[in-house]
């Protein structure tokens, strides 16, 4: 089974380096094509390691030792056991689709080959995220993924948004991370390894105060990954990559990378309390903070990432209420509709000529009917609607909520879902439905490839029956994280509550449908809704990146040229500089004193004789008063206090001298 | 030869450097990078004949100098200098090889081999004075190469850069007198050598002011904050080869020497002057990196970011635990050859355009898409992504340093964040964006000749970040050693509580 | 009523005087060739008294010898002392001396070696400092001063530029200022004592447990003073930049070496008696000139245009320097005076004999002394093995490792350390670090400057074989010093044991 | 009043002050060389009377061999004197001064 676990993880590897062989050369289909297949080869391994671990099996191997220094010994190892195994089979199968996809969608791109390097190299990332044994392993993912992140936001990098996009992604990324390194420290330390099993069959031991500590580190990392709040901005600026790399790495796989650490690291969270409320209750701010931004929002793409950033909230709050499982679960199906959704999206953008804001297309059904339909399908999964993946995974969430008596959580998330479904419906019906605005603008929408549909095909199966799976996936993970049912006592609660939620979901829907899909007209920011603070608010998310901006971007501009211009320039380095420039003019000016002139010569030596006389006579005195020699006693201080005072005075004499030389020099006159 | 391999690693490129006087100019480079290659393939074998099993200094010579002072040729390697030792050979070859200059090439290779020499020597002496010899004489063709072939305040910069490193190694100089005066008190002989001086065990208060006279030189070195404002103009007016030179090497001796004298020979200060120098150690690492961010010269960038890294090194180094001093000079060695890159890069960009002004370009990824590449990796290298050389090292420093202080080392680890802001800022400024400038649109891609530098350094950074093993091991079997040794020798119980005792955890996992 | 002298003359010990007289009977010797002959050429006379000179060392070497199988050796009525010291100091003044000498072999045609006296002149200076140094009389101490002194102001004016003689009359002016201090001191002590003997002052001062302090602190007032002028301390400095820039670079170069070993020794012999028995005015005030000495010499060097006047403040500086040995006074720190001095002379002489290849005949226009700094700008691509040399000078000269100065420097720094003097010892280090820059000044200078119009075809004007020979053989002397300075040390060492002082 | 020694020493050194001054205020190179003369002179004045008091002879020796100094010291300086004069015209001192700084 090894060599499967190595076929999987290394397979997009070698794709992102045969691409990389041609980066810098212009389009080669192949590299598409071999990119792809490989990722289908990584894919077909994954599953079979998936049968062989659903055999009760799981896989652990290492390959190599990394670092290896006092008690600190860290391999490369990887584990195929029952979560990783889910993670990895998300991961290829939405990452080969995405990558048929791409060959698509990036066709006119100069930067095609480079494109498909760089999202292999993402893929063999995420897989070294999922599969490593240990928390630096999982690191080097973490790490891995942001860069590829960095990478593709700012793919098209002649753009200024979006490598300012990719900038902020990887710094924000990063400021998290910090906190991770920062728990992987008190992880070592503590515990002297950083083996997932080690560490987890240790951890009890530890006081519960360093696991908190512990547990918020990591978690942080985490929310910096997954876009929480308040690091969640990065995520939708990072719509301005391409479409696909949307849907594989800001919806389905790195985002949910935060969910997987907290899932993976269970065993941590299980020992804190009320951190689990904790994360459950920023998971649930989240998914309505974020669903609530996507409720005016005029850019289909940040739409679906505000819904993305919604949705990764539903998994922390199953996460923090200890359904692990849900929480995976949720990720599981979340990942095919949303990356299904985006790659939907982003046939529009290619009908639309990269245009994103939906009032401006309208009516696409007719043109576009295989991206509507599976567009409409994503969003009703999205919604929750039975049978669709989302009613199993999120509705379960809800479920989690109630079943566990947090019914503030539980309104907030039926609430969310409720916005949940209209403005993914909202999306829906003013792109599909309604005039045709879009030939107000003069573009020809078109079909995209049929094998771009035919690559999405899989997606839309999964999006649809993914809910199937869950008594087996339920065996299946259960074997590793903590098991639970959730159950609601009475099946008239249990009845009561989902056909309400439906209803309530329906009820959006059908709400988003009246007032959308009879849309004319483009609105022009003059409305009195668009007047309005609440919708400015939203608009504006909340002026969140506004504030960033101006409080901490700017401030550290400014600082960061003030401490180069103000205080590096100077005061650090004027004070050396005037340390030698002191010296040097001290020169310059006492130098004079040295005129030519022999009598002034002879003055010279005649005063330096008077004064050795003076202190002789003085000391005489002293000494005569003393009646006894005087010892000076020859201490280091002493010694030092002499001679800082004698460099001062031999200084000061110069400049005396200098001002008496010149004082009578110009007394003088002519 | 064996027994001598060190002596003739010092001397071979002096020699080469005065048969170099002969060779013709047009083939000075060639015989330059022959003789450093040569000298390369010998560092090599010193390390394939390095016995990593073997405990303390291998390959010692010992010749007697100056024996009414306890002065003698005294070198050896032990695996903390060994490493050094080959990236010094290392990157003068490469350096030779990516030579663009062509101003009097055949005196600046002249130079540079007699600038191998010193570092060699640095690195490989045993003896307080030969040390001292080999340190102070590395001004001298480091001035010369900023002098001659530097930029308009050339003369400025390499007269600060002298000066202001030369007064440092001056009360240096008095402080290994006074060791040395220490152990003629003691033991009734005068010597300089590195390992009696080990031996020592001075009262605390001795410790305190020794440390303090060997810091400032060391200190300048480095640089520290606040003696670090000669490097961004040494960088700055230097040719590409000075600054990849001083960034790789020279700077190395300072952060090496902290390991060599004052770790071990002071123990009880070390620890003493441990936060104040972590604080220092901070102060580089951000402040250095928001002034990195406010600079408008690409090259200012990248020598402001070397401060940055350096207080990575010296945090490293004064956790005081082997994790950190392994991951500090795993750093060193990491940081040698990611800087080295980053300036080799930008001499690259300075010969097609002549300026270094990052205003001057922009969307450069265009233009020179392999270029782009080189450097987006030595970038991300530098920002210290996982799987390049950087981050072993920084991790390690960063974990030594938190056995020591939480909330120092969760500070210092801003390293992180405020190093990938002005690394992605410098990187967005210069390749990202459209080309705005006429001169831009028709660069020449890297060349052969660029990438023969080039290459080796990328490849090098990967394979040592994926599989740090060869290189980390025997760092950890000579830092082993020193920890035992400053355990042994600590006076107050606040030292023997910060410096870990091996031995005794040994015993526990037994 | 004078008795009548009864001496035997095996007591008198007339051996003790054969050094000087052989310098003695060299200036004799040249006196007669020209008045046999005149018009010989110079290369002649050159050789003469490098032959004398050669027997002078050999004789000194043999006292040397003897020395260290006998211990000191006194003749003359117990004037004439040969103990460690003074074989030391006389190794140093011949040998300088000797080297110097063959500088006179210029390719040019200068006036003051078309005269056989120059050299007759330039061995009984030598004899003069033979004299001062052999000896603990005061008497004999002001007498061989004077007949040095004397002979070195005729030396310099003989330069026979307007600049030499206007500085042989501020060096004599100044210098017979001095010397009526070193008679004022020199009567007060005696007037104390009653002896003009160093050692018996000494003994009968420690007797009388220095009661009359005053009188004796007045007395070291004005033989600091004279010994001031002699070594140049500040603020008795002021003749040397004038007179260095007066006289050739060769004679100068000389200057900065030979006169001041004479003085250090003579300074040794009366100070450190004084400074070891506790004579606690004396240290803070050698202590004080020391260390202005050092600092304010370097600053001003800093500011020179004209590198000869900037290497005389250099040499002021390191006079202050070597003058902290005196200071210190233990075994070591004398031990490091000579090793300093003897490295010292070698880069110096090589610095000054640089200077002296590169002399004009005339001027330039706009050229406003013999070296300005600008005169060597770019040296390195029109010379570049002149450049180099001097570049390695300079190098020596700021203490650079491993050229000679630097051990010189490390014995110094180390003994003051070694006796506690730690904040001395950081000064003098500090001082290392001034200094570099006016070296350093000099090699941008020459290496990284592009070179001026109008000097081209100025350097190795005066160069010729022998020239050339001094500065190969001072540089091989600086960068070989390494492997000099143990053997140099070890009977360094054990002749200044010997000493009587 | 009995001429002690101290009376001798205390002529020897207001003579030795006046040279001083002279030394200091004199600009005629001639007249300077004087005030050089008077210097020696006072020394001499002490030493003949330490001697005298003593009863011991060095100090006269002393005292001979500075008369011969002196001497030697004027046939010199009178020399360079001559040239400069020769050169110059002058004997001032204010104008030696080609060389400064």
């Amino acid at each position: 089974m090894e060599i499967y676990l190595y076929i999987a993880l290394f397979a997009p590897l070698v794709g992102s380096l045969f691409s990389a062989l041609f980066g810098a050369s212009p389009k080669t289909k192949v590299t598409g094509i071999v990119a792809s297949g490989l990722l289908f080869v990584s894919f077909v391994s994954s599953s079979i390691l998936l049968s062989y671990v659903l055999g009760g099996h799981t896989v652990h191997v290492e390959m190599m030792t990394w670092m290896a220094t006092g008690d600190l010994y860290i391999p490369f190892g990887f584990v195929v056991d029952q979560v990783s195994v889910v993670m990895m089979m998300v991961v290829t199968i939405v990452s080969t689709v995405v990558h048929v996809y791409s060959i698509g969608y990036m066709d006119h791109d100069k930067g095609f080959n480079r494109f498909f390097s760089y999202l292999s190299a993402f893929v063999f990332s995420m897989m070294v995220l999922v599969m490593s044994d240990n928390f630096l392993g999982l690191f080097i993912g973490w790490e891995g993924v942001g860069l590829c992140s960095w990478l593709l936001i700012g793919f098209w990098y002649h753009k200024e948004s979006a490598t300012w996009a990719a900038n902020e992604a990887f710094i924000m990324n990063r400021i998290a991370d910090l906190a991770m390194l920062v728990g992987i420290f008190m992880l070592y330390w503590n515990l002297g390894s950083l083996q997932y099993d080690v560490v987890f069959a240790n951890i009890t031991t530890l006081p519960v105060v360093v696991i908190t500590w512990i547990g918020i580190f990591l978690f942080i990392g985490a929310m910096g990954k997954s876009a929480q709040f308040p690091l969640h901005t990065w995520l939708a600026d990072a719509m301005e990559g391409p479409t696909p790399v949307s849907a594989l790495i800001h919806a389905a796989t790195m985002v949910t990378a935060g969910v997987y650490l907290v899932v993976r690291a269970n065993p941590i969270y299980s020992e804190i309390p009320n951190m689990g409320l904790f994360i459950a209750s920023l998971g649930a701010f989240v998914a309505l903070f974020a669903a609530s931004m996507a409720l005016v929002n005029r850019d289909m793409k940040r739409i679906i990432a505000y819904s993305t950033l919604s949705q990764l909230g539903y998994m922390f709050v199953a996460a923090g209420l200890g359904a692990y499982w849900v929480a995976l679960f949720h990720l599981m199906a979340h990942a095919f509709f949303k990356a299904l959704l985006f790659l939907g999206a982003g046939n529009v953008m290619h009908a639309m000529h990269d245009e994103l804001d939906p009032f401006k297309m309208g009516g696409l059904r007719k043109v576009m009917k295989g991206t509507f339909i599976m567009m409409t399908l994503a969003s009703v999964a999205l919604a929750g609607i039975y049978p669709f993946a989302g009613f199993f995974s999120k509705d379960l969430i809800l479920e989690v909520a109630f079943v566990d008596h947090h019914y503030i959580i539980y309104s907030v998330l039926l609430f969310t879902a409720m916005l949940t479904a209209f403005y993914s419906f909202r999306l829906v019906a003013l792109i599909f439905h309604g005039e045709e605005r879009y030939k107000l603008f003069g573009i020809h929408p078109h079909e995209a490839y049929k094998f771009m549909l035919i690559a999405m095909a899989p997606l839309l199966v999964l999006a649809i029956i993914a809910g199937a799976f869950k008594g087996s996936y339920y065996q299946l993970v259960t074997s590793l994280l903590p098991s639970g049912e959730y159950h609601v006592h009475s099946i008239a609660t249990y009845w009561i509550m989902t056909i309400g939620t439906q209803l309530l979901v329906l009820a959006a829907i059908a709400f988003a449908y009246k007032k959308y899909s009879s849309w004319s007209s483009v609105p022009d920011g003059t409305s009195a809704l668009e007047q309005s603070f609440g919708y400015k608010l939203l608009a504006n998310q909340y002026y969140i990146p506004w504030f960033y901006e101006e409080v901490f971007s700017k401030t550290y501009r400014k600082l960061s040229h003030c401490l180069w211009k103000e205080i590096d320039l100077k005061i650090v380095d004027a004070m050396v500089d005037g340390i030698a420039g002191v010296v040097y003019k001290t020169g310059e000016k006492t130098h004079k004193i040295q005129n030519g002139n022999l009598s002034d010569m002879l003055r010279w030596m005649v005063i330096g004789l008077v004064i050795l006389m003076l202190f002789a006579v003085g000391f005489s005195v002293l000494a005569m008063f003393a009646q006894a020699q005087v010892e000076f006693v020859r201490i280091y201080i002493g010694e030092l206090v002499l001679g800082i005072g004698l460099v001062l005075v031999a200084v000061s004499v110069l400049l005396v001298t200098y001002h008496a030389a010149s004082i009578r020099k110009t007394g003088k006159g002519r | 030869m064996q027994e001598h391999i060190l002596s003739i690693l010092i001397f071979f490129p002096a020699l080469a450097a005065m048969l170099g006087f002969v060779v013709h100019k047009d083939s000075a480079k060639a015989y330059g990078v022959t003789v450093a290659a040569i000298e390369f393939f010998l560092s090599l074998w010193l390390w394939k004949i390095y016995d990593p099993a073997g405990s303390g200094m291998q390959f010692q010579e010992l010749a007697p100098l100056i024996s009414q002072f306890g002065i003698n040729y005294f070198v050896g390697v032990d695996g903390i200098s060994l490493f050094i030792i080959i990236l010094a050979t290392f990157f003068t070859m490469v350096g030779i090889a990516s030579l663009t200059e062509t101003r009097r090439l055949k005196d600046l290779i002249i130079t540079l081999l007699f600038l191998e020499m010193t570092m060699v020597g640095v690195f490989a002496a045993l003896d307080a004075i030969i040390f001292y010899v080999f340190w102070e004489l590395s001004l001298v063709p480091m001035l010369y190469i900023i002098g001659a072939w530097g930029g308009p305040l050339r003369i400025y910069a390499s007269i600060k850069f002298f000066l202001y490193t030369f007064t440092g190694s001056l009360l240096m100089l008095v402080g290994m007198l006074f060791m040395a005066f220490l152990h003629y008190k003691h033991g009734g002989v005068w010597s300089f050598s590195i390992l009696d001086w080990q031996a020592m065990n001075l009262p605390v208060n001795y410790q305190m002011w020794l440390f303090g006279a060997f810091f400032f030189g060391f200190a300048i070195k480095v640089p520290m904050f606040p003696f670090h404002t000669w490097l961004p103009y040494a960088h700055g007016q230097a040719p590409t080869i000075g600054s990849v030179i001083l960034a790789a090497i020279l700077l190395k001796m300072g952060t090496y020497a902290f390991v060599r004298f004052s770790l071990p020979m002071f123990p009880d200060a070390s620890v003493l002057f441990m936060f104040p120098i972590a604080v220092l150690a901070i102060i580089m690492i951000v402040y250095t990196a928001m002034v990195a961010y406010a600079q408008e010269d690409i090259k200012q960038v990248v020598a402001y970011s070397s401060v940055s890294h350096m207080g990575v090194i010296i945090l490293g180094i004064f956790a005081l635990n082997v994790e950190g001093i392994t991951g500090s000079i795993f750093l060193m060695i990491a940081h040698g050859v990611v800087s080295g890159a980053l300036f080799l890069l930008v001499g690259v960009i300075y010969d097609r355009r002549h300026t270094k002004l990052m205003s001057e370009f922009g969307g450069l990824a265009s233009v020179m898409p392999r270029y782009a590449t080189i450097f987006g990796i030595m970038m991300m290298a530098s920002v210290g992504m996982p799987l390049t050389i950087n981050f072993v090292g920084e991790f390690l420093s960063l974990l030594g340093f938190y056995k020591q202080s939480h909330a120092f080392t969760l500070v210092a680890g801003t390293a992180i964040i405020v190093g990938a802001i002005y690394m992605l800022a410098a990187y967005k400024k210069m390749f990202f964006g459209t080309v705005t400038k006429e001169e831009n649109k028709h660069l020449k891609d890297i060349n052969r000749t660029e990438l023969m530098g080039l290459i080796p350094l990328v490849i090098l950074a990967i394979w040592l970040g994926v599989y740090p093993k060869p290189i980390l091991e025997p760092i950890d079997k000579s830092v082993k050693e020193l920890v035992v040794l400053m355990h042994e020798k600590a006076r107050t119980v606040e030292a023997q509580k910060r410096i870990p005792d091996l031995t005794k955890s040994a015993q526990e996992v037994h | 009523m004078l008795e009548p002298i009864n001496i035997s003359l095996a007591s008198l010990n007339v051996m003790t005087l054969a050094p000087m007289l052989i310098a003695i009977a060299g200036a004799l010797t040249i006196l007669c060739i020209d008045l046999i002959k005149s018009n010989l050429h110079k290369s002649l006379y050159v050789m003469v008294a490098l032959l004398f000179l050669l027997l002078d060392l050999g004789a000194v070497l043999d006292f040397g010898n003897l020395l260290l199988k006998n211990g000191p050796i006194v003749g003359m009525f117990d004037m004439m002392l040969i103990d460690g010291l003074a074989i030391l100091s006389q190794v140093i003044i011949v040998a300088g001396s000797m080297l110097f000498i063959p500088l006179a072999l210029t390719s040019k045609r200068f006036h003051e070696y078309n005269y056989p006296e120059y050299f007759a002149l330039f061995l009984f200076m030598i004899a003069g400092f033979q004299f001062m140094v052999a000896t603990d009389n005061l008497i004999l101490i002001f007498v061989g001063l004077e007949t040095a002194s004397l002979a070195l102001y005729t030396l310099i004016a003989l330069h026979n530029r307007s600049k030499s003689f206007e500085a042989a009359v501020k060096y004599f002016t100044m210098g017979a200022l001095a010397a009526g201090l070193f008679a004022f001191g020199a009567m007060i002590f005696y007037a104390i004592t009653g002896s003009v003997e160093i050692n018996k002052i000494a003994t009968i001062l420690a007797n009388g447990a220095y009661l009359n302090i005053g009188f004796v602190l007045v007395g070291i007032v004005f033989m600091l003073a004279a010994f001031g002028f002699k070594l140049s301390m500040v603020p008795f400095h002021t003749w040397t930049p004038d007179v260095y820039e007066g006289s050739s670079a060769a004679l100068a170069g000389y200057m900065s070496i030979v006169p001041k070993i004479a003085g250090f020794v003579v300074a040794m012999r009366l100070f450190d008696f004084l400074v070891d028995t506790g004579v606690v005015w004396l240290q803070v005030i050698l202590y004080v000139m020391v260390v202005v000495t050092m600092t304010a010499s370097n600053i001003w060097a800093l500011v020179q245009t004209d590198v000869k006047r900037m290497l005389a403040y250099s040499s002021i500086s390191h006079a202050g320097f070597v003058m902290a040995a005196i200071l210190i006074g233990s075994t070591q720190a004398n031990t490091g005076l000579f090793l300093y001095w003897a490295l010292f002379s070698f880069t110096n002489l090589g610095a000054f004999s640089m200077l002296w290849v590169s002399r004009q005949k005339n001027l330039i226009a706009g050229q406003s002394s013999d070296h300005p700094y600008e005169k060597f700008a770019g040296l390195v691509k029109t010379m570049p093995m002149a450049a180099i040399m001097m570049g390695l000078f300079m190098l020596s000269l700021a203490g650079i490792p491993p050229f000679g100065l630097f051990w010189g420097k490390m014995y110094m720094i180390g003994s003051a350390v070694a006796e506690g003097y730690i904040v001395l010892a950081v000064v003098m280090a500090l001082n290392s670090a001034i200094a570099a820059y006016y070296y350093l000044k000099l090699i941008i200078f020459m290496f990284m400057k592009e070179p001026i119009s109008g000097y081209q075809g100025q350097y190795l004007t005066n160069a010729s074989l022998s020239l050339r020979t001094i500065i190969g053989i001072a540089a091989i002397g600086t960068i070989f010093a390494v492997f000099a300075v143990n053997p140099l040390l070890t009977i360094i060492t054990r002749l200044v044991e010997t000493s009587v002082y | 009043m009995e001429i002690t020694l101290t009376h001798y020493l205390v002529l020897s050194t207001i003579l030795f002050v006046i040279g001083l001054i002279g030394i200091m205020r004199r600009k005629n190179l001639l007249l300077l060389f004087f005030a050089t003369e008077i210097l020696l002179n006072a020394v001499n004045i002490a030493l003949a009377a330490i001697s005298h008091y003593r009863g011991d002879y060095t100090g006269q020796m002393f005292a001979f061999f500075i008369i011969a100094i002196a001497a030697s010291e004027v046939a010199v300086g009178l020399g360079l004197l001559i040239v400069w004069y020769k050169r110059t015209g002058r004997i001032d001192l204010d104008q030696m001064t080609s060389m400064r700084g």
